[in-house]
C-alpha cells in the first residue's frame, strides 16, 4: 500500500481516537446524556470499512461506531459534527438529539443507524441487501457486529438467508475478545468466530483488524466479492478495546500493555510509517489537526440548541399525529 | 395423502356458495394480485408462500405470476422475515410479510416492536417502515395453545404500529390495498374464522381508509363494538335482540391503532349504552382499551357502566368444547346488550 | 478507562446517604442473597451477572458466594436465557434470570408468553415454570429508545403470567423473595430511577405477598393508582396537594397482574374520585386497564370519569428535554387531581 | 443386532405405523378436531430413539410424535391410549384435552410435550439438560426437531450453549427433506445439516434415518457419549415424510417411489429380517397385533367423554384462580 494511502487511513483512524476521547471527557464531565461505548483502540477496523463504504453503500454501525459514522460523513462531502452533536442530544444532531450514541443514522452517507437490541440488525441487512439485488445495484449492505453479539439467534437466520438468497451483505465482526465482561471464548463455542460462520459455504476470513494495512486489504477483496455479485462474506477482525466496564478494567496488566502498547492499531501504523520515512512531525501534525478539528466539533454540538419540544411526538406516524399534553 | 400437514383446519363453517360472493381468502388474494402489478417495488415473503400459495391460501397463483423474486419463500425463520422486510422498506421497497399463525409473532417481535414501530421516529424521519405483516389469528377449530390467538393485546401499548383487522371480505381488501400504501408499518390480522365467510366484492382496485370504524348496523338503544369474528357475532345478537324490541347499533372498529374513537364516542353519545365485545382475554386488551375510553369520553351520557364480553382470562385449550367455554359468542353478547337495557 | 461500558446510566439522582437506609439495589441483592442460601434449587443466569454483579449491581457478590454454577454468566442469547429456565423449572430447579433491559424482552417474548405463560395450563397442571425473569425498564435517564421502555404493557394480556413492580426497596425486597417462591412464572420489573432510592428495609427473611396493592398515602378526597416510579411522584404531587386542603390516597399496585382490584375499588368507593398514573404510552396498557375496570365496578359512586396520566402515545426519545416532555411527573399528576376537585 | 432386539424394534415401527394410519382415517372422517401432522415414514428414528430413552431422560417430540408419545408410555409400564385420547381432545388424554396433538406431554415417562412454535423447546431442553448436570444425574434431555426447525435462531442459541455448557443434550434431527413445501436445499445454506452444526465442537453425524438398525447404533452411541458426561452431541437422520402438504402430493414420483417403496424404513426392516430367516408369517402377525392394539386405543379415545368444562379456567396460574363466566 503506497505511502500516500497508508497516510490517509493514519488520520483517519486519529479522527476516530480524537473523537471519541473528546467524547469521553465530555461524558465524564457529564455533558453527554445517557451511556457511552467507545471504539477506541478498534480505530483501524473502522478506518478500513469506511475507506470501502460509498455513500449508496448501506452500513449498521455498532454501539462503538461513533467514529465510523463521523468518518462517513466526512468522506462523503461533510463532516462528524452532527454526529458528534447527536451525542449531545442536540437539534443540529443527524436525528436532532432523539437518536443518540446508539441511533445515530444518516442516510445521505449510507449510515443506517445502530439499533440497541444487539444483533437486530443482522435480521434488517438482508433486506437492504435484498433490495440491492433485486434492483441490480452492485452495492454493499454491511453490519458491523461485535464478538458477543454473535451469541444471538439472529445470526444464524442472517447468515443463513444471506446465503440461500446469495445477498450482498458484508458480515464486519469485530472481535474484542469480551461481551461486557464475559471473555468471547467463554461464550461462544468457537474461540475462532470465523468457524461459527464456516458452515454457511461463503468466504470467511480471519484478520488482525489492528493491523489498518491487512485490514484494509481485507475489506478490499471482499468488496471485491460482494460487488461483483458473489454474495456475503464474513471477516473476523481481531481487535481489543480500550474500554473496561463501568470505570473499571478487569483484564491482566498484561493483556492491556500488549494491546494499548505493543499492538495499538495508531502506534503500529506509525511505526511502520516512520520506516518508510515519514517524519515524525509529519504524524504529529495529523494528530493534532484531528484532536483540533474534533475539539470544534465538541464546541459545536456544546453550543447547540436543545431539539424543540414538537420533536416529541413528531414522526411517531407519517398518517397520523400524535397529540400532545 | 389426504391429510394436510399445517392446517388447512377448517377455519370456520363453509356457506353455501352464492354466485358473485367471494371469499375473504380470494378478496385478500385480489388486493395482493392488484397491489403486485401497481407497484413494482413490493413483494411479498413469508414460509411457504410461493408454488404452495401459504397456509391459507391467501398468496395462491401470485408466485407463478410474479416470480420467485416477489414472492419469496423462506426457512423458518420469523426474526429474519421481519427484520428483512423493515431493512428492504428503508430503501423503499414495500414488503408484504405473512407470518404464517399470528401466536408466532413472539419469534418476530423485537424486529416489530423496537425496529419498525420505532423506525420513523428514532431516526427523526429519516427513514420509514412502510410493510405490511399479515398474520392469520384467532380461534374456533381447535388450534389449540399455539395456533389461535388474538395477539392485538400484544401490540396495542406500542406506538409506530398500525392495526389493522377486517371482519368482512370487502373490507378486508379494501384495507389491505390501504395498508399496503401506507407510509407506516401495519399488522394485518386475518381471522381464520372468516377467511371462507363470503360477500361481494368489487373486482377492482380500491381502498377502505385505514384508522376510521364502519357502522355495520346502525340502532338507536346500546352501542356494540367489535373487530373482525366479533362483528358478526354482534350482529347475530342484534338480530335476535330486534325481535325482541332492542335496536342495537355494531360498531366495527376495522383499525385497531390508532383507532376511530370519535366514531364510537358518537355512536355511545347517541345510544347512552355500550357493549365492548373482544376475542382476546379481558385483562389489559382491546377491551380495557375500549371501555376505559368510552367511558372517559361519554361518562356523563352514560346510564350505567360500558359492558364487557371478553374470553376468560386463559389460554386457548385444544378441546373445542373447552375452547368454546373460554370464548364469547352471540348469546354472551345478547346477554350483556340486555343487562345494558336492565333486562335480565 | 472510567467511562462505562452498557451504562451504569446515573439511574436517579443519588440520594445523600442516611444511616441504616438500604438502596432498591442491595436490598434485591440481599432478596437473592437470602434466597440462595434457603432455596438449592435456585440459580440465576444472565449476562454478566456473574463476577461483574449485573450492569446495574444486583447480583454482585453473588458470584463469590455461590459459585459460577449457581450463578450463571451466559451469551447474548435472551431466547436461550429465558428458554434454559424455563426448561430447568419444568424439572424443580428455581431460576431467576435477568434480562439486563427489558426492552430487550422482546428477543424472549415467546419464551415468556407461549411458553412459560401457557406451560402450566396447556399440559393440564403437570409442568408448571416457578421462574422469575428479573429486568430493569424504565425511562429517566437518556437511555433513549432502546433502553428506557416500560414494558408491562406488553405482557397485560397473557394469562399465565404474573407482573410484579415494586416501588420501593423494602417492598422490592419483599416482593422479590415472594416472586421466587411462587410457582408460577413471574416477570419481575425493576425501575432503573428508584435503584438508588433508599428506605428502612428488615435484614431479615420477609415476603411480601404477591398479587397485594399497598395503600401509599391515606386520603379520603381522591384516589391515585400507580407503579414504580409512579408511586414517589403521585406521593410528590400528594403532599403538595395536602396543601392545597385536596387529601390524596395513594395506592401502589405492587403486583400489575394479576392485580388487586379489591383494594383500588374500596378506596374509589371511598374517595369517588379517581386517577390513574402510569409511565407507559396511555392506549393500550395498564392505564386503559385499571380506568376501565374502575369504571366498571365505582361508576355509581364516581362523581366524574376517571383521570388519566400517561406517558404520551410516542417511543421514547433520547433527549432529555424531550424524554422529559413526553413523561408523567408530579405537576401533571397534581393537575389532574385538582381536575378531578373541580379546581383548575 | 440380534434378531430379537430387531424384531422389537420392527414392532415397535409397526406401533408407530399402525396408530398413525389410524389416526389419520379418523381425522379425515372428522373425528379429530384441529390439524394433524404425522409420522408416517419416519418410523425407525422415532422407534430407535424411544429403544433409548428412560423415563427419567425427557424428550420434546416434534409435531409428527405421536407414536414416539406412546411408545414411551408403552416401554414404561403403559400403553398409548391416553396420548391417542389426547389427540380426541378428551378428558381420558394425557393433558386432559387442553393440549392436543400438538402438546401431550406426559412426565411420567419423560415427554416434557411439544411446543407447536417450532423451535422454541431448543432453547427449553436447554434448561432441563443444566438441571440434570447440576445434579450430577446421567441424563439425556432430547429435543426432536425437523429440517425446517433448523431455520429458527434458536437453533444457534442452542447449539451453542449446549457446547460452552458441556451439557447433556442429543438433538435428534428429522433431514425429511422439507419444511411444509420448502425444500431443505433450498432453506438451509447446507443441504446437509450437519455442516451447520459442525462449528459448534461436539459430534455430529448423519445417519440414514430409515434403516432401523443404522439409526438405532447411532442413537445408542450418542447416549453413551452424553451418559458418560462428554457432553452434548448432534445427530442428522435423513428420512422422509409420507404426508405431502395440505391434501396433496407436491413430489415427483420417482422420489415418493423412492422413499415409500424402496427406502420404506418398514418394508427395509423387513427384508432383513426375511434374509434372517425370520417366517413370513412372523411379520405380518406383528402388523396385525400392533393394528389391533391401535384400534382398541382408537375405539377408547372415541368412547371417552368431554372434558369438565371446570377444566377450561383450571390451572391458568397456581396462586390464583381465574373467574369462569
Ligand atoms: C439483545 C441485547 N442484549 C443485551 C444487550 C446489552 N449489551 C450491550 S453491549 C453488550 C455486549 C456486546 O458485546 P460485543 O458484541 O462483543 O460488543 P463490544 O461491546 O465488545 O464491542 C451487551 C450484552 C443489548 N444491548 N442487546
Ligand atoms: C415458529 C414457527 N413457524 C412456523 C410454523 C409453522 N410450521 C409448522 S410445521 C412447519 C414445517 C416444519 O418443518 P420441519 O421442521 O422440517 O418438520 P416437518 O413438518 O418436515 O416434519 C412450519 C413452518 C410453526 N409451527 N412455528
Ligand atoms: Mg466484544
Ligand atoms: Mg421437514
Amino acid at each position: 500500500m503506497d505511502i500516500g494511502r497508508q497516510l490517509d487511513l493514519y488520520r483517519d483512524m486519529w479522527t476516530i481516537r480524537a473523537f471519541e476521547q473528546g467524547l469521553e471527557r465530555e461524558f465524564e464531565a457529564g455533558n453527554v446524556p445517557g451511556m457511552l461505548h467507545t471504539g477506541l483502540g478498534q480505530e483501524a477496523t473502522q478506518a478500513a470499512l469506511a475507506a470501502h463504504l460509498e455513500a449508496t453503500d448501506c452500513f449498521f454501525p455498532d454501539h462503538r461506531c461513533h467514529g465510523l459514522n463521523a468518518l462517513a460523513q466526512q468522506r462523503h462531502g461533510g463532516d462528524g459534527r452532527s454526529i458528534m452533536a447527536e451525542l449531545f442530544g442536540r437539534a443540529t444532531g443527524v436525528c436532532s438529539g432523539k437518536g443518540g450514541s446508539l441511533h445515530s443514522a444518516d442516510p445521505s452517507v449510507g449510515n443506517f443507524g445502530d439499533n440497541a437490541v444487539e444483533g437486530s440488525y443482522m435480521a434488517t441487512v438482508l433486506g437492504v441487501a435484498l433490495a440491492y439485488k433485486l434492483r441490480r445495484q452492485d452495492r454493499v449492505a454491511c453490519a458491523v457486529i461485535g464478538d458477543g453479539t454473535v451469541g444471538r439467534g439472529e445470526f444464524h437466520e442472517s447468515l443463513n438467508m444471506a446465503a440461500i438468497w446469495d445477498l450482498p451483505v458484508l458480515y464486519a465482526c469485530l472481535n474484542n475478545g469480551y461481551a461486557i465482561s464475559l471473555p468471547a471464548a467463554q461464550g461462544l463455542a468457537s474461540a475462532d468466530i470465523v468457524d461459527l460462520a464456516r458452515g454457511y459455504g461463503f468466504p470467511c476470513v480471519q484478520v488482525d483488524g489492528n493491523d489498518i494495512v491487512e485490514a484494509t486489504e481485507a475489506v478490499a477483496t471482499a468488496f471485491d466479492h460482494i460487488r461483483s455479485g458473489r454474495g456475503p462474506y464474513f471477516i473476523e477482525f481481531i481487535t481489543w478495546r480500550w474500554q473496561g466496564v463501568f470505570s473499571g478494567e478487569f483484564r491482566s496488566d498484561e493483556e492491556v500493555k500488549y494491546w494499548k502498547v505493543d499492538h495499538d492499531p495508531i502506534l503500529m501504523a506509525a511505526e511502520k510509517l516512520l520506516r518508510l520515512d515519514v517524519p515524525e512531525d509529519r504524524l504529529h501534525a495529523i494528530e493534532s489537526a484531528e484532536r483540533e478539528r474534533i475539539e470544534e466539533w465538541i464546541r459545536f454540538a456544546k453550543d447547540s440548541p436543545e431539539p424543540d419540544l414538537a420533536k416529541a411526538t413528531a414522526d411517531v406516524y407519517i398518517g397520523w399525529e400524535v397529540a400532545g399534553r | 395423502m389426504t391429510a394436510p400437514t399445517e392446517p388447512h383446519p377448517k377455519p370456520g363453517p363453509r356457506k353455501t356458495r352464492k354466485t358473485r360472493k367471494t371469499s375473504m381468502v380470494k378478496a385478500l388474494n385480489g388486493a395482493l394480485d392488484l397491489a403486485m402489478e401497481r407497484f413494482p417495488e413490493m413483494f411479498l415473503i413469508g414460509e411457504s408462500i410461493g408454488e404452495l400459495g401459504g397456509d391459507f391460501g391467501v398468496t395462491r397463483r401470485l408466485w407463478a405470476k410474479y416470480g420467485a423474486d416477489r414472492v419469496r419463500d423462506t426457512p423458518l425463520s420469523e426474526a429474519a422475515i421481519i427484520g428483512t422486510s423493515v431493512g428492504a422498506a428503508m430503501v423503499g421497497m414495500r414488503p408484504v410479510a405473512e407470518i404464517m399463525f399470528a401466536d408466532f409473532l413472539g419469534e418476530c417481535y423485537d424486529q416489530i416492536v423496537n425496529n419498525a414501530a420505532k423506525l420513523h421516529y428514532m431516526f427523526d424521519g429519516q427513514f420509514s417502515a412502510p410493510l405490511v405483516i399479515r398474520t392469520a389469528c384467532g380461534a374456533g377449530f381447535g388450534g389449540g395453545p399455539h395456533h389461535s390467538q388474538s395477539v392485538e393485546g400484544w401490540f396495542m401499548n406500542i406506538p409506530g404500529i398500525v392495526i389493522v383487522a377486517p371482519s368482512n371480505p370487502a373490507d378486508a381488501k379494501g384495507l389491505l390495498l390501504a395498508a399496503i400504501e401506507s407510509d407506516d408499518p401495519v399488522l394485518f390480522l386475518e381471522h381464520k374464522a372468516l377467511y371462507r365467510s363470503r360477500a361481494e366484492v368489487d373486482p377492482g382496485y380500491y381502498t377502505v381508509p385505514l384508522g376510521r370504524a364502519a357502522v355495520a348496523r346502525e340502532g338507536t338503544d346500546v352501542t356494540v363494538v367489535g373487530t373482525m369474528r366479533m362483528v358478526p357475532m354482534a350482529l347475530e345478537a342484534a338480530a335476535v335482540l330486534a325481535g325482541e324490541g332492542i335496536s342495537v347499533e355494531v360498531v366495527d372498529l376495522r383499525t385497531i391503532r390508532p383507532y376511530d374513537a370519535e366514531t364510537v364516542v358518537e355512536s355511545v353519545n347517541r345510544t347512552g349504552r355500550a357493549v365492548v365485545v373482544n376475542e382476546a382475554p379481558g385483562t389489559g386488551g382491546l377491551g380495557a382499551e375500549l371501555s376505559a375510553r368510552i367511558h372517559e369520553e361519554c361518562f356523563h351520557r352514560l346510564s350505567g357502566p360500558v359492558g364487557r364480553v371478553d374470553a376468560l382470562d386463559t389460554p386457548i385449550p385444544f378441546s373445542v368444547p373447552l375452547e368454546n367455554a373460554i370464548m364469547p359468542n352471540p348469546a354472551i353478547i345478547a346477554d350483556a346488550v340486555r343487562r345494558q337495557m336492565g333486562r335480565s
